[in-house]
């Protein structure tokens, strides 16, 4: 298992289930980690720093080389979307749990992934197919599209190197720093420009493809609600999805599949604008993080079919007997302050409480008293509601956020809370602007101010009345040291 | 017993009264609270205020306690405390002025060196949290007299990571505000 | 909320999800319980002893006028099926969440059901229609209906005043017995009999039913692995199920329902022989304990629909469109000790840790610090695996079993991880006697005595190398005491 | 380091040699156990016996401490602690000859009197325990001499709740053995 948090855990439970020991890599930040502790084996790769760890190719090779490790998982992020490494487990004799290298570097490269999709009818953004250095084809380009337009760094995603030009005056400065922002983020400075659509939703389609040339599409899923072009709040179905639409996009997601050659899981993902017309966005080759949404609402395992696809067996399903039912929201909850822009919130879990019950699941890399590193990813747990229509997940999923407690860092919890309440989102006016258009510069409604004071007062009252016992986390249970007495030793 | 306790902005001054060996009544302003409680865990007290119920989940960290209730975080400090150890103690509180990081961090980028003239606002050091860059500007122009950090340090808020001697004459380190 | 522990908790998330307030009752040992905690109210009810609290007609009738509660849920257990309780309700002009006061009466009375349900056309086990008190009466009917017979207490289950006789010689000293510990247990003697099956299966239908007169089943429930003749395992669908035998058995519960006039949610229980011929035994009148399986493959919440159909809605389906989804199995976790006859183990709570992830649902009425008094049922949680298909959830569940970890008191949790291990679990031979077959004298097998005592020495040396620090649990995070230094005050 | 430790029916004696900060070596007859381990709480520890990782959950619980390791319980208590404190006090340990209740417990009934001869096995109390009750029978035939509990009453294991004077002249609590 070539990753950490969450995604580890969740990946080494189907595992374990199927009967396949597992190996866990760590850093010294995660020493004790929570993956660390639900693996078979854990592998040692070195200092904090991604490169030195989670991101190092030999090193991760080696850790499954020296464990006799058949397969390597990567999870999302780190490693999972980078062609060498899939390429250098091919070469390995390791079985990669995901597509073909090929299809990785294919798709990785967001022109190459428009021209192959182009090729396959499916509708794309207006724009470059190619990427450009040259400024004068560039603004010539961005003039033929017409402003505002898009420009998009090549290599990647995530929302580096991408910047909105609305009016020709800004076009030249923008493209220099997106290009210079794609080459620190990516190592290749390439751009390409797109037609900018305003206010679109963002739906995406989890494919799953065997190697034997059967595509299927596990329906769609929306992710509009987005802070700083990371998605926050995902359910399925979307709130715009007619069956008409759901057919023609499903059908969208699996033809960009098979053009492509794809293997494994994965995400075929749209911008669908104001008047219901939608566009390939890009294809994720990998395992989502919102994948648990699409679980819900098909009983399916996503993790398992991963597994099965990758050691040769074909789905076991046909599209016509995937069924989708109820409704699943997930939450993510990041170590962050919604009071301050959503800021990384690092820090020690004091103190943690997670919700449980009837539609409940909550896929969780943490643990009280858990160390959270400064150096990855934000993402604690993944909080997910399934009911039986799209208002109950939403009523089980505040409920849900208001028994999550987590004490140590800052949490998008009370935040969350909100934008569900809101009546924006209860009539899925879903666009990728939610946030800025209604939420911005939010801060929680305090009225409890009060009860925080006197708890304050009564648990500062409780310490100090058992001051003068011998020890014990006061207020706690009483420790060994005060039950037991000394020792004979 | 008498507490002064800082919430955000405010500084309030609250009564308390026992009423029992698990009751208060608290005072302030011209409001009166009354207060039934069981412990719960160190971490959690289940309140009774004026009559409803709540759960009220609690950690101290460092000066200021956090109190989670029906999912919101309130931050409290007991403001005497709090006076008495930020007079002392320099640099708890992440001052504007300074060039420090909002958020535990590890140092990626360094812009400027020792000697190198600054304006208001320019760039000098890129921090990185949990995969996000933030960049930390000059509070004001003036020239950099020490670097005190190197690229892969983790530093944490209120450290200081450049010092700049400003223009107008006073150092950056050397200014300090009360709280 | 007329209940404590799990099911207290798990009916509030379903009112508090629909916007209806809760009130909770509490007993004296349950002033810290976490339905306390969860309520928006909760009203004291008196001394431990449920006579005093929670079986307490007047008092709990007393905490809803107080509070202005307009319904009472009863849970399962203490007044449960009590008819006088819900009479009390109708009278007070409370709605109970439950059928009206005469159906339970009817149903409660074994043989006035069994007269009911034979009158409906549904096979009942051969045996008596009424009690019978004369010895010479009883002997003839048993000789009648032919050895083994069952002598069953007219008056209520749960095994009491059940004997099981193999021959005529010992049977006028088990009719004086059975009924002696019939009138201590429901301070009423009568008995009848019934032929005695050997090694049947147990076999029950969720049924639900609204006040318009339609009726809908919710498919079986398969309940055969029980100790002491309470359940500890059940799932969904049966292992023996056939659509045909399902589609026959489903038709008889709805039978029995429509037979008795039934509104709400019930269980109509059924023995299955070895030859797959099906009897019925009895009608559940509640919310059952093993409800969340059904919940589990239908998508449904069980509690809305009582709470909607107790306000006088419809049914929201046919029996056509419900569909059941994959396969559901759940654990009881009980405070008891699987190596000791499964004797109850109350106790403290010093520390928890429950599964979570993929398919995992725990319905959990305790947290670590909970002191699980002696008085009430020993039920501590539910923990319920859901999964594509049987095989897939028995692994599900024998790991998130092993996540599961309660100190301070014992838990069946070794023992059902054998069970499910097991190849008769496996095969699906679940009958009645399962335990008594194959886990008689069980204890598990102690592979890793040498890590526990390690993880002894090293916990026991780590205590006395911080023996000189100032306070503190050691081992655990550092107390205020620690890091904060003495208070100005 | 030496340790006599007890689980179940069998003493073990471990040598314990520190290997560093977070390892230690265990031996015990011809066994040789590496041990590396990290504290992830007060109530687990994650070991690495002899390569292999596992999670162990601990909790003390008077005189014994439970381990759960892969789901399965092990109780274990320091032989020689154990032998000190059983020997000076008696009733910790739920001696057979006595009528005690096998869990906590609450009285529901009393069959005998002060007076009353009990014939060896005869039902003497019935006491009830989360919904479930256990009858206890006389360890012996003999005379009861005491009733020590009312109906009502909350009990525990090792409380001896009826005293018999035996007929063959031993009182039942007097009996004694060290374990």
């Amino acid at each position: 298992m070539a990753n950490r948090g969450e995604i580890a855990l969740r990946v080494m439970s189907t595992c374990r289930e199927m009967g396949i020991a597992t190996v866990a890599v760590y850093s010294e930040a995660d020493r004790k980690a929570a993956h660390v502790l639900k693996a078979d084996q854990a592998v040692f790769l070195g200092d904090p720093e991604p490169a030195e760890s989670y991101l190092n190719i030999d090193k991760v090779i080696s850790a499954a080389k020296q464990t006799g490790a058949e397969a390597i998982h990567p999870g999302y992020g780190f490693l999972a979307e980078n062609p060498l490494f899939a390429e250098r487990c091919e070469q390995e004799g390791l079985a990669f749990i995901g597509p073909p290298s090929d299809v990785i570097r294919k798709l990785g490269d967001k022109t190459v992934a428009r021209r192959t999709v182009a090729g396959s009818g499916v509708p794309v953004i207006p724009g470059m197919n190619r990427p450009e250095s040259d400024p004068g084809i560039l603004a010539q380009e961005a003039a033929n599209i017409g402003y505002p337009v898009l420009i998009k760094a090549a290599a990647g995603g995530g929302g580096k190197g991408m910047r909105i030009v609305t009016s020709p005056k800004d076009f030249d400065e923008a493209c220099v720093s997106a290009s210079s922002e794609a080459q620190r983020a990516f190592s290749d400075g390439a751009i390409y420009l797109e037609k900018y659509l305003a206010r679109p939703r963002h739906v995406e389609f989890q494919i799953v493809a065997d190697i034997h040339g059967h595509v299927v599409h596990l329906f769609e899923r929306e992710c509009s609600i987005q802070r700083r072009h990371q998605k926050i709040i995902e359910e399925t179905p979307s709130p715009i999805m007619t069956p008409e639409l759901r057919e023609r996009m499903g059908s969208a997601a699996v033809a960009v599949a098979k053009a492509s050659g794809y293997v494994n899981a994965g995400t075929v993902e749209f911008l669908v604008d104001q008047e219901g017309k939608f566009y390939f966005l890009e294809v994720n080759t990998r395992l989502q993080v919102e994948h648990p949404i699409t679980e819900m609402i098909t009983g399916l395992d996503i993790v398992r079919i991963q597994l099965e696809v990758a050691s040769g067996n074909p789905l076991p399903f046909t599209q016509e007997n995937v069924r989708s039912r109820g409704h699943a929201i997930e939450c993510r909850i990041y170590a962050e302050d919604p009071e301050k822009g959503f800021y990384p919130s690092p820090g020690k879990i004091i103190y943690m409480q997670a919700p449980t019950g009837p539609g409940i699941r909550n896929d969780c890399g943490i643990y009280s008293g858990f160390q959270v590193p400064v150096e990855y990813d934000p993402i604690l747990s993944k909080l997910i509601a399934y009911a039986e229509d799209r208002d109950q997940a939403i009523s089980r999923m505040i409920q849900a956020l208001k028994d999550y407690v987590i004490l140590g860092v800052r949490t998008p919890v009370p935040f969350l809370i909100d934008v569900l309440k809101s009546e924006a989102f209860a009539r899925g006016d879903t666009f990728t602007d939610f946030i800025d258009t209604h939420f911005a510069g939010w801060k929680p409604s305090r009225r409890d101010a009060d009860a925080a004071c006197a708890a304050f007062i009564i648990d500062e009252m409780s310490r100090v009345r058992k001051a003068g016992a011998p020890a014990g986390q006061v207020g706690a249970d009483p420790t060994p040291w005060q039950t037991l007495g000394p020792w004979g030793r | 017993m008498q507490y002064r306790l800082k919430t955000g902005e405010n500084v309030i001054s609250f009564q308390v009264e026992k009423k029992g060996d698990y009751a208060v009544t608290l005072s302030h302003d011209n409001c009166l609270v009354d207060v039934e409680y069981a412990v719960i865990s160190g971490h959690c007290l289940h309140l009774v205020i004026n009559g409803t119920p709540l759960n009220a989940y609690l950690a101290r960290d460092g000066d200021a306690t956090t109190v989670i209730i029906r999912g919101i975080p309130y931050s409290i400090q007991d403001a005497d405390i709090h006076n008495t150890r930020t007079r002392g103690k320099k640099g708890l509180q992440a001052i504007p002025q300074d060039v420090t990081p909002p958020m535990p961090a590890v140092v990626v980028r360094i812009l400027v060196t020792v000697g190198d003239n600054v304006k208001h606002g320019q760039s000098v050091i890129v921090v990185e949290s949990m995969k996000m860059e933030t960049t930390l500007t000059a509070p004001s122009g003036g020239s950099v007299r020490a670097v005190n950090v190197a690229v892969g340090d983790k530093v944490m808020p209120g450290q200081i990571l450049v010092d700049i001697d400003r223009d107008d004459g006073v150092s950056t380190k050397e200014e300090s505000q009360p709280v």
